[in-house]
């Protein structure tokens, strides 16, 4: 199996403990999937598990949108900057 | 023209680079480090962002604003970092023909950046906490 | 703070004036002399003011402002006298705790400067010829 | 009679020549008083007498406005600053 790697920012890194980790991953998985082995894998996000919004490619991505390992992806709570 | 920095914003600058005799009206946002937040006292903020995407997303918002506006020139810059109070932390300058227009555009441009653009706040409040801001939930402590 | 001025608008200093830690949004207005106006092309305006009631006119502005928005501090400045292409004629800046009551105070401001203030500009076209501008009627070329 | 002092400016100012005339006047007469004197005695600022405006001690002031020869009087065509 490959892994993912997946940027972390704000307080999903800090709750997680690291700015990127690395999941594995079979090309073909949705977004739906990467949270849900996010949260499995680093249990102290779940407090924020319902806002977590992902970015594959630069790019605000649905929890159907499927990611491959080349994506560059990003995982993070709403935005607040201003 | 879009950026993102960690140095003080010089928004006279930023401002020049959008004047034009094409245009008769320029607007200016300044946001700026606010000392009371919900009745809380802010001593500092601290930004940070995701640089590649936010800059994608900085140039999205403009193609947006032209699209809907006879906008002549753009400028947007966002601080990163540790800012102290009444520190800018956003300028956002636009010229257009009118006066409506460039208010409109210059609106429109703050407040989809803050909704879309990914760049995150951090509290530091008077009493010596910390808090991560994150819109559409209750604020939670930050560790 | 209001003023009239003939000499080159400094609206750095004057966007600094009404920047504070109360207040996280500025909105900065600035009217500049455009080259193109329906068509025609302009070299240089001059304007004309009618200056004690141009300043009261100011006042009350600043003050029915304050009565509709939170506003934390406001600066106003109009030149006078002759401008050439891309000068900048008036300035209004505005700072309040967010920046939607910034936005609407400061484009009331310049749409109510704009109706109500005794000042008068009159075009220096590209042929050589003058022309007042009076709004609410053709314009009638100038002696 | 007594006499008031009128300021003009802008284009009322180059009509009439002056930026300030003096017309015959007596204590209760009005802002529209003022205006047909100041036409009848300044012919070239017909064109522009539809209109004119008239500020009394720095406020607009109507046509029925009683005007008093130690008022602060001013004349002038539409606004157009900015």
């Amino acid at each position: 199996m490959k892994s993912l790697a997946v940027k972390l920012f704000a307080r999903a890194r800090d709750l997680a403990g690291s700015p990127i980790v690395e999941l594995p991953w079979s090309d073909g998985e949705t977004v739906a999937a990467l949270k849900q082995r996010l949260t499995e894998q680093y249990p102290d996000l779940k407090p924020l598990a319902p806002r977590l919004l992902v970015a594959v490619n630069n790019n605000y991505a649905d929890d159907d949108c499927v990611v491959k390992t080349t994506d560059e992806v990003a995982c993070f709570p709403p935005v607040s900057g201003g | 023209m879009i950026s993102l920095t960690h140095n003080p914003i010089d928004y006279h600058a930023l401002t020049e680079s959008v004047r034009s005799p094409q245009s008769g009206a320029v607007v200016l946002f300044l946001g700026t480090v606010r000392e009371l937040t919900a009745g809380r006292q802010t001593v500092a903020l601290d930004y940070e962002g995701y640089p590649e995407m936010a800059r994608a997303k900085l140039e999205e918002l403009e193609q947006a604003a032209r699209s809907r506006w006879p906008i002549d020139k753009v400028a947007i810059v966002h601080r990163l970092g540790h800012l102290e109070l009444g520190d800018i932390s956003v300028a956002v300058a636009v010229s257009c023909p009118h006066r409506k227009q460039a208010f409109e555009a210059g609106q429109f441009l703050i407040d989809e950046l803050k909704v879309s653009v990914p760049i995150w706040k951090k509290e530091n409040w008077a009493d010596g906490s910390t808090e991560w801001v994150h819109p559409g939930g209750e604020m939670t402590k930050g560790e």
